[in-house]
């Protein structure tokens, strides 16, 4: 019954919509109404994203639940944009970690929110339809348009919302990542020129000279490793987590950094793959900067939030890493490819798990933060004393995030680093340091805030989590530990679109004689 | 003869002495008046120089225009003159500097 | 010589606006104070009559009259719509303004419509004589109004500053003409043109056309000649504000263009580069000089030397595309302009100007539509999707990129990214802030529709930019 | 077959159950409950396990290879959950679920009066029994699956699995600062060993493409010369790196030096996870994996030397650090580490059957002398200090001689079943040819004098002499109950007979079948074996050698120290002040890892983000060009300084410039 | 040298030297007249380029009203002279290098430039520059014209809006209240009451 909506269009709209809807419940009432309604309309979206799970032709690589697939519904006509969506194997997963996000978010600031409830989950249903506007587009200039949209609600909610140095860390989120954005902007402009259409489709199967591929590269990579965010671009995440309110850390965590790395393999890979080659060497130095560099930055941490959040810049360093590491493999490997697959696949269950692990993190700091209004380690401690419940959770999702086998947090460290060993010892061996330091920085944390003697009166004061909380940590516990003991689904989704973006990305896209000198 | 650029000479050091008048100038706003009173003289010989050298009276029927315009500009320039002097007691140039920044 | 009756119709509208005039201006003698909205209503009629006019000889063709010097053309008519659109929006933002500082007065209207027709001669100006006289019509009605408050001494003083400047770019324009005029024998554009084409190029006609540069980069606001525009825009009453930042800023477009695509389309090189170099220092200095401002007509007033810079950008192409793409963004900025200023008249009452940032503090709390509509505008100015500043931008910046200059594009969007930073200030200062004052926000009806209206234009027309960008593209023979 | 099929899926999810019962809703089942659900998940782990055995090792059905479900398939390489059961594997699942089984029964008196633990009105601390059990439950859960998985990834599961479990209950007296700081160390130290674990399986994956056991083993000989090349220029042998990084893995579970240093902090779990995991169990996953990739190791002489040497250093050296402690666990802590090095040290040798001999007997007798002390502890109220014990057998007879059977067994007493497994190591490395046999053989025959010296020394503190303890607790001294005591007989039966049973089927036999691949060459049991006949003659020819001579004189050095009311650790410091200085500061290993790789990471984290991040990048970077913005902003905005000439001299600058745009080009 | 150089450059001497008083003399009475003076020159050099009427009006109408207007409001305002123009000569320099700059450049783009007719062109004796000027003022430049009837418009308006102003509290005369008063409005009759002389 659901193959003949206009799936993805749905979804986007609906949240959008429905957050209207929100916002016009006004603050003049208590919230309860904004409450509910925003409650509704992310299971209704939610209930709404599954079908694209089970409709999903894990076979092909192709684009699905194209909208109006036999002719594109025309936008901007000037502009020659199209509304055109569809999702392959590696947008659907995202677009249901969205709408799954959200539906948390909205449960997790239930009560905590007393400000302006209403503008507070309009935002974030709003920013869900944006975000899951982003992976389902397949027009450049859609895709841009949903991409810088979707700052604006996280601007506000970290803004309004958001701790003492709120105005800094949102205004430093913002430019930073708009600084990145715009020169995607000029880059597909100019793709636009060539391939005479702002279809990303059409725009992979653009071949391009090597000046310009590397100029179109660095222009994205610019735009998405803000986004990611990758060393050294990446001081605005640890600012914005740290103001940002619960909510708003989670979605920050667990799906605005996917877009950077979604980028990567919608854009950078498949459009200039011959600058991806010849940089790639920077990106995975980049890559393993965020391994190391910052897995020791989050070691020194004092604020809990902030460790989580460099903690995120060093896993996605994995991401970038597993999507890069393709033609290390082929060089190492004489010109074959295989074992790329693995370290991409790797870099794509890496993007959901830490949806899940990093969001329930920051949930977890969120329940301690709305009881005591401190994010300092130091304030902490013994904790399990008073909150055994919630510290099972924690422990459980520090132990996730420290790579735990069994747990999500494994399963794309494990595949990014065969997949590493296979294209360099030393690239396997920094990015296997993450066992170390990232055990070191979790647990060293959860150390001092659970465990222990109770430091303080208030901390001897906390009350264990509530029905709520328990929900909202329950179902991502069950989800974390689901993909980690069966991650089979998701990678099932996945092959048949990796393999083909490998097949892709083989190819050199230069003219023939320029490619031969190349070479 | 006289050649064409000899008149085109004097409108340019015309336009140049009244253009250096007006930034010269620090005191008095009349002056700066005066200075694109001096302006819009030397591209009037401009005008008519080239009118007369190339007997076209267009030339001369845009120099009418600019002198109407000038004098219409002129009333308004002292008429605003009037106002600012009536607001501020004072035309001093180095006066003028509430807006700034 | 015989004296061939000219063709009339095309000149219509201005014929009307003209006898408009003289009946207001007469009218309003006979009026009480309390009764002189009719001078206003009969203001906004003889826009909505121009406008019907305009739109009634609108036509793909092309018509000359008065012995050439008049054009009616696609891109006239639609500019002249634009423009009264426009002053219709701002004489409405105005209305209550005015009566509460008593400058509610005929002369304010009479010099509006003045202004209009000024700007309706240039817009449709086929010879640097008519071009100039329509500058000086518009000018000339522009500085009466800046000093019309006249116990103002800003007001005064911007206007006195505003005259010196503007005779001096004025002269400057002219000598620019006057040496066009040497050159090519003729003040009539095609005709320039077409002498332009046919000889060398001379040092003296680049120098013209370097004068010229200066008296339209002035009337633009375009660095180095924007010195005027945060003063003015400053010391003006907003009502005056509001008129001279945005409709005149069409008819300086409409003069750039006449000017140098239709007369010295030729000498596309050079102004090319003059061009460049305006739009970089007016993109660098606007919106680096922005951020400094604690007053917001005046960050206003450098945001719009900024988007003069991205409008110059477009024209710089010296292609249809880009000339259209400059249009559509002098079209966009005039409604963002008018969102912006209106914004600050919307927020003033007697004897209280709100022109200060901290004036707009914590909007949210006393007002959430206002704050929201007021973030549509920053957002659209700001540049970011899908507002309709967004598309201005991307249409010039595809059109840059399509005459081959990333590079400018980039330095472009860079400047962009530093301009974003004051207008997420101001939204910073709306929501994210206390308010300052505690009593509840409620502006008048008319006045609340009217900007509530402007904003949500702003993202209507942005999620549906097409038809806009296509009428630019067509007056462009696109 | 397929009946084990069945069984082995029932002997992994049982204890699973348990734990999770236990664990969700220990609040209401309540401790009997708890309890309860747990014994019956892990009895029916070791009935099955035993009838597993029966049929894998007596009645030699064959090797079972089973895969469970698919975990993901990546690139067609196809990662599964699976049951490798062959001989080796059944013993370990018999060992294992056995001392768990023990381990369970003794925490019930163990843990009884846990809450005195925990300080008042800690919510952690009200179901903290129903908690430990059902840790202990998925300890053993983590465990089977290690031992059973058929390929790495699973083991690499397992494996962690199990450092979770060990991090859990080390931890479990969360109140204390110690016990805290000790799981993180463990747990930290483990991952080192991890890190290394983990890029050999990766090795292993771009070797084989396979993580599949049979595949690997299968195809190890074709990969016998490759080569891989780690830093430029030099080539090296890609089975000594697998073999090299696999066994890093092994040196922090199995905590060899200089891994070694979280196994005698672990101590700081409760007694019962003492010696299941750091005794008996899960310290000797290390081994058993060794043994499990024989076939790999069998292709590296390189490797087997590292492994070699490794033992060879451990064996020896931590036994010193036995003589000096005085905390009784503590004693039994170094005494594991040092054994955990013969075992090593037997795997170097290519005795790897010797290894797993040793292995499973340890497992009885090392969980015989933990839960011996434990009851001890019991008795003594939580006081784990020897010199405050003494003269203990006449209160604690049960405890008392089966803590005896316990040393004797460690020490190698002949009939005992730790004697056959020490001999047989300690034969094969004689036979050894391996370049580093040399110095393993003296360092094992050391370490059975420092062995007989700390057990005995140890035995007397605690068990003879005189009465050191205060008086209340002297009041209250009683033999332990008997969910103690029966655990302890249980398991000093197989201290004693084990070794008797296996000896000439396990080394020197075919016991393990194809389980363990050894290369001819290198097959030094089937060379020692031939001098073996029988396990009395063994015995008997015990008392003639070497070993058992030193080993008699530790005991009797123990002894006339003990007798003159001498304490060794006393001695030392007395006597030999710069090695008791040394071996007191556990030869400064923590402090270098304290000081130099916790305290360099921290420094090198703060560094980087102080520098790095806050300074540079934020500072300079983004901060910095805010600032020059903002600089820039407010000079520019100087320009408008108001004054009219300033703006018209602005516009002729302007004009100028314009000119000069075509002037100078 | 012909007379018509030597007029040449002695009427140019004249011009540019007043130019100069102009924008140097402290006293802006003087640089009124000084500019009055240029006018004259100016418009005797339009003679020589035979632009005959807009010679007249130049000196009609700017020698004859708008520099008696400038006049007039210098008058008017009452500036106090002696505080003007200190710091002047800080300046100069700077002027004068602007000035120099900008004057060279575009004499010298004039000196190199070819206009392509460097001999006027000869005109009969017929010829009225009045009439000419007249016929295509009325019929070419129509427009243009009308135009500039607007812009006076505009200046008048301002130039009242400006500056016309009824200050609250000023007494003049309404006439035709005064024409139709009563008797009524003006004159009220009281009723005194008698006291009693204590």
């Amino acid at each position: 019954m659901f193959a003949d909506l206009p799936l993805l269009s749905l979804l986007i709209w609906v949240p959008v919509i429905g957050g209207l809807l929100v916002l016009l419940t006004g603050s003049r009432s208590s919230g309860l109404e904004a409450r509910v309604l925003s409650l509704l309309v992310a299971l209704l979206t939610f209930v709404l994203s599954i079908p694209l799970y089970t409709g999903f032709d894990t076979a092909s690589h192709a684009m699905q639940f194209i909208n109006f697939a036999d002719a594109p519904v025309v936008w901007i006509e000037a502009f020659n944009i199209n509304y055109h969506l569809g999702v392959d194997g590696i947008s659907m997963p995202l677009i249901l970690l969205t709408t799954f996000t959200t539906v948390l978010v909205v449960i997790a600031g239930w009560e905590v929110i007393k400000y302006k409830p209403a503008q507070y989950m309009a935002a974030f249903l709003i920013m869900e339809g944006l975000m899951i506007g982003v992976f389902a587009s397949l027009d450049a200039m859609l895709f841009y348009v949903f991409w810088e949209a979707m700052l604006i609600p996280m601007f506000i909610v970290i803004g309004v919302w958001g701790g003492d140095n709120r105005v800094y860390a949102t205004i430093k989120f913002f430019l930073y990542t708009f600084l990145g954005s715009v020169f995607m902007l000029v880059a597909l402009i100019y793709l636009y020129f060539q391939s005479g259409s702002f279809s990303i489709l059409d725009m992979h199967m653009q071949p391009l000279g090597l000046t310009a591929q590397i100029w179109i590269f660095l222009a994205f990579l610019i735009a998405f490793a803000v986004k990611v965010p990758m060393w050294p671009v990446h001081t605005w995440l640890p600012d914005a987590h740290v103001q940002a309110p619960t909510g708003g850390s989670v979605i920050l965590a667990a799906i605005m950094l996917k877009l950077g790395a979604y980028g990567f393999l919608r854009f950078s890979l498949p459009i200039v793959p011959d600058a991806s080659h010849t940089l790639d060497w920077l990106m995975i130095g980049l890559s393993l900067i965020a391994v190391a560099y910052i897995g020791f930055v989050a070691l020194v941490q004092q604020d809990m939030k902030k460790l989580i959040a460099y903690s995120s810049i060093s896993h996605m360093g994995f991401v970038t890493l597993g999507f890069f590491i393709a033609w290390t493999i082929a060089e190492a490997n004489n010109g074959s490819m295989v074992g790329a697959a693995m370290g991409m696949e790797g870099g794509a269950v890496q993007m959901i798990s830490h949806g899940f692990v990093s969001g329930a993190m920051f949930l977890c700091v969120g329940v301690m933060y709305d009881r005591m209004h401190s994010r300092q380690i130091a304030d902490y401690g013994g904790v399990v004393h008073v909150m055994p419940k919630f510290t099972g959770f924690m422990v459980l999702f520090a132990m996730a995030n420290a790579g735990l086998p069994g747990t999500a947090g494994f399963v794309g460290e494990f595949m990014v680093i065969l997949s590493a060993f296979k294209a360099n010892f030393w690239i396997a061996f920094v990015a296997a340091t993450t066992l170390i330091l990232g055990a070191g920085y979790t647990l060293w944390m959860v150390k001092r805030v659970l465990f222990g003697e109770i430091t303080n009166d208030s901390v001897a004061a906390l009350e264990d989590i509530n029905k709520r909380e328990f929900l909202v940590l329950a179902t991502l516990a069950v989800m974390v530990l689901f993909f980690g003991l069966y991650p089979a689904p998701l990678l099932e989704v996945m092959d048949a679109t990796v393999r083909h973006l490998i097949e892709h990305i083989a190819v050199s896209k230069l003219p023939a004689s320029a490619f031969a000198g190349a070479m | 003869m006289i050649p064409l650029s000899y008149y085109l000479t004097v409108g340019a050091i015309l336009f140049g002495i009244s253009m250096a008048g007006i930034f010269i100038n620090r005191k008095n706003i009349i002056i700066l008046l005066m200075c694109i009173e001096l302006m819009l003289l030397a591209v009037n010989i401009n005008f008519i120089a080239f009118s007369h050298y190339m007997g076209d009276i267009a030339g001369q029927v845009f120099v009418f225009f600019i002198l109407t315009v000038a004098a219409a500009e002129a009333a308004i320039g002292l008429a605003i003159l009037v106002v600012l002097f009536r607001n501020k007691r004072t035309i001093n140039v180095d006066d003028l500097d509430t807006l700034k920044g | 010589m015989t004296f061939d009756m000219p063709n009339f119709v095309p000149a219509m509208p201005e014929i009307f606006v003209l006898g408009m005039v003289c009946l207001i201006l007469i009218l309003d003698l006979f009026l009480s104070d309390r009764s002189r909205v009719v001078t206003y209503l009969l203001s906004q009629a003889t826009l909505v009559g121009a406008f019907l006019l305009s739109f009634g000889l609108y036509s793909g063709e092309q018509v000359l009259t008065f012995s050439d010097s008049f054009i009616l053309d696609p891109m006239a008519s639609v500019l002249k719509m634009v423009v009264y659109a426009a002053v219709f929006m701002v004489l409405l933002y105005s209305r209550d303004y005015l009566r509460q500082r008593g400058m509610f007065r005929g002369e304010y209207f009479v010099l509006a419509l003045c202004g209009v027709l000024g700007m309706m001669v240039m817009i449709s100006a086929h010879s640097m004589l008519t071009l100039y006289m329509g500058l000086e019509l518009l000018s000339l009605s522009m500085y009466a109004m800046v000093a019309l408050q006249r116990d103002s001494a800003v007001a005064a003083e911007a206007a006195m500053k505003y005259f010196i400047l503007g005779a001096m770019a004025s002269a400057m324009l002219l000598y620019g003409m006057s040496m066009i005029y040497g050159v090519t024998g003729t003040l009539d554009l095609s005709e320039v043109s077409n002498s332009v084409a046919g000889q060398e190029r001379q040092l003296i006609l680049i120098f013209g056309l370097v004068f010229l540069m200066v008296g339209v980069a002035f009337k633009l606001g375009a660095v180095p000649f924007h010195m005027w525009v945060p003063d003015v825009y400053h010391g003006s009453p907003t009502a005056v504000t509001i008129y001279i930042s945005t409709a005149p800023k069409l008819a300086a477009f409409a003069m750039l263009m006449r000017l140098l695509v239709d007369g010295l389309g030729s000498l596309h090189a050079q102004w090319h580069d003059i061009l460049v170099l305006l739009s970089v220092l007016s993109l660098a200095i606007g919106n680096i000089v922005a951020i400094a401002q604690t007053n917001i007509k005046r960050m206003l007033a450098y945001s719009g030397i900024s988007h003069i810079g991205f409008l110059l950008l477009g024209v710089l192409t010296g292609a249809q595309e880009g000339y259209a793409a400059a249009m559509f963004y002098a079209i966009v900025y005039v409604i963002m302009g008018l969102g912006g200023f209106g914004m600050v008249i919307l927020m003033s009452r007697a004897g209280f100007e709100a022109d200060q940032l901290d004036d707009y503090k914590g909007l949210n709390q006393r007002s959430p539509w206002f704050a929201l509509m007021m973030m549509f505008l920053m957002f659209s100015m700001a540049g970011v999707p899908p507002f309709l500043g967004f598309w201005a931008k991307l249409s010039v910046l595809q059109a840059v990129v399509d005459a081959n200059m990333v590079w400018l594009a980039a330095v472009a969007v860079i400047f962009s990214v530093i301009g974003a930073f004051y207008y997420l200030r101001i939204v910073k200062l709306l929501y994210f802030d206390k308010p300052v004052i505690d009593e509840p926000f409620k502006p008048s009806f008319d006045l609340a529709a009217i900007f509530s209206a402007n904003a949500l234009a702003v993202i209507l027309i942005g999620l549906a930019p097409s038809s806009l960008m296509t009428i630019c593209k067509q007056t462009l023979g696109l | 077959m397929e009946q084990i099929y069945n069984y082995s899926l029932i002997i992994v999810l049982a204890p699973l159950i348990g734990a999770i019962i236990a664990g969700l809703f220990g609040g209401s089942i309540g401790r009997k409950g708890a309890h309860s659900v747990t014994i019956v998940g892990v009895a029916i782990a070791f009935i099955l396990s035993a009838i597993v055995f029966k049929g894998v090792v007596i009645d030699k059905v064959g090797t079972l290879n089973q895969t469970v479900y698919t975990w993901l398939v990546s690139e067609g390489i196809r990662f599964e959950v699976g049951f490798l059961i062959d001989e080796l594997t059944a013993m370990m699942m018999v060992v294992v679920t056995f001392v768990s089984l023990m381990v369970h029964l003794y925490t019930i008196g163990y843990m009884s009066h846990d809450e005195e633990n925990w300080p008042a009105g800690s919510k952690a601390g009200s179901n903290s029994y129903q908690r430990f059990f059902s840790y202990i439950s998925l300890f053993t859960f983590s465990m089977l699956m290690l031992v059973m998985a058929n390929n790495f990834m699973q083991l690499f599961f397992g494996w962690e699995a199990v450092g979770l479990v060990s991090y859990l209950l080390i931890g479990f007296w969360s109140v204390r600062e110690s016990a805290v700081y000790a799981n993180l160390k463990a747990f930290l130290v483990n991952r080192v060993g991890d890190f290394g674990f983990l890029l050999g399986i990766a090795a292993v994956l771009m070797t084989f493409n396979s993580l599949d056991y049979a595949d690997v083993f299968g195809a190890a000989t074709l990969h016998k010369d490759a080569t891989i090349s780690i830093f430029p220029g030099s080539e090296w042998s890609l089975m000594t790196v697998i073999g090299i990084l696999l066994f890093i893995g092994a040196m922090g579970k199995s905590a060899q030096v200089p891994l070694h240093v979280w196994l005698p902090d672990s101590m700081e779990g409760p007694t019962p996870i003492s010696a299941l995991i750091h005794a008996a169990t899960m310290v000797t996953a290390g081994i058993f994996m060794v043994a499990r990739m024989s076939p790999l190791y069998e292709l590296s002489e390189t490797a087997l030397s590292f492994i070699l040497v490794i033992g060879a250093i451990t064996a020896l050296f931590m036994g010193f650090l036995g003589l000096i402690q005085h905390d009784i666990k503590r004693v039994v802590a170094y005494s594991t580490l040092s054994q955990l090095g013969y075992m090593t040290v037997a795997l170097g040798a290519s005795a790897y059957a010797a290894g797993v001999f040793h292995l499973m007997t340890h497992a009885f007798f090392k969980a015989l002398l933990f839960l011996g002390a434990g009851s001890v502890i019991i008795a003594m109220h939580h006081k784990q200090d020897m010199r405050e014990m003494g003269g203990l057998r006449k209160y604690m007879p049960i405890t008392w001689i089966t803590s005896l059977i316990g040393s004797l067994a460690l020490i190698g007493t002949p009939f005992f079943a730790g004697f056959y497994s020490k001999d047989s190591i300690i034969m094969a490395v004689g036979a050894s040819s391996n370049p580093a046999a040399g110095f393993a053989y003296a360092a094992v025959v050391a370490g059975v004098f420092i062995t007989a010296l700390y057990s005995f020394r140890m035995y007397f503190m605690v068990f003879h002499g005189e009465e050191r303890m205060d008086h209340h607790t002297k009041e209250h001294l009683h033999e332990t109950p008997w969910v103690v005591t029966v655990p302890l007989v249980l398991l000093a039966i197989p201290s004693v007979v084990i070794g008797a049973i296996y000896v000439m089927d396990m080394p020197f036999g075919d016991f393990f079948g194809s389980a363990i691949y050894v290369a001819a060459e290198h097959d030094v049991l089937a060379e020692v074996g031939k001098g073996v006949h029988g396990w009395f003659g063994m015995a008997l020819h015990g008392f003639m050698t070497l070993p058992f001579w030193l080993a008699a004189g530790g005991v009797f050095t123990a002894w006339m120290l003990h007798r003159k009311g001498l304490d060794i650790a006393v001695v030392m410091q007395q006597r030999l002040g710069f090695i008791y200085k040394i071996l007191d500061n556990k030869y400064w290993a923590d402090e270098v890892y304290a000081n130099i790789f916790a305290a360099g990471g921290r420094g090198i984290g703060s560094g980087l983000w102080k520098v790095g991040d806050v300074a540079l990048i934020d500072g300079v970077m983004v901060n910095g060009s805010a600032r020059v913005v903002g600089m820039l902003s407010g000079l520019i905005r100087q320009v408008q300084n108001g004054l009219l000439y300033r703006y018209a001299f602005a516009m002729v600058f302007g004009l100028l410039l314009l000119f000069g745009l075509f002037l100078f080009r | 040298m012909s007379f018509e150089q030597i007029l040449f450059y002695l009427f140019s001497t004249i011009l540019v030297l007043g130019a100069t008083a102009v924008v140097t003399v402290r006293n802006p009475v003087h640089a009124a007249m000084f500019l009055v003076l240029c006018f004259v020159t100016t418009s005797a050099l339009w003679l020589l380029l035979e632009a005959e009427f807009l010679a007249i009006t130049l000196v009609l109408v700017y020698v004859g009203a708008v520099m008696v207007l400038f006049l007039f409001v210098v008058m008017m305002l009452d500036i106090n002279i002696a505080r003007m123009r200190d710091g002047f000569a800080r300046y100069l320099p700077v002027g004068i290098v602007v000035a120099g700059v900008a004057i060279g450049t575009i004499v010298m783009a004039i000196w190199q430039t070819n206009f392509g007719h460097s001999d006027p062109v000869a005109r009969g004796a017929d010829y009225s520059n009045t009439r000419e000027l007249g016929e295509q003022l009325y019929t070419t430049y129509v427009y243009p014209f009308e135009l500039a009837s607007v812009v006076l418009l505009v200046a008048i308006v301002a130039a009242i809006a400006l500056t016309l102003r009824s200050r609250a509290g000023t007494r003049y005369q309404k006439i035709e209240e005064q024409v139709v008063v009563k008797k009524a409005d003006r004159l009220r009759i009281v009723q005194v009451e008698a006291e009693e002389r204590k």
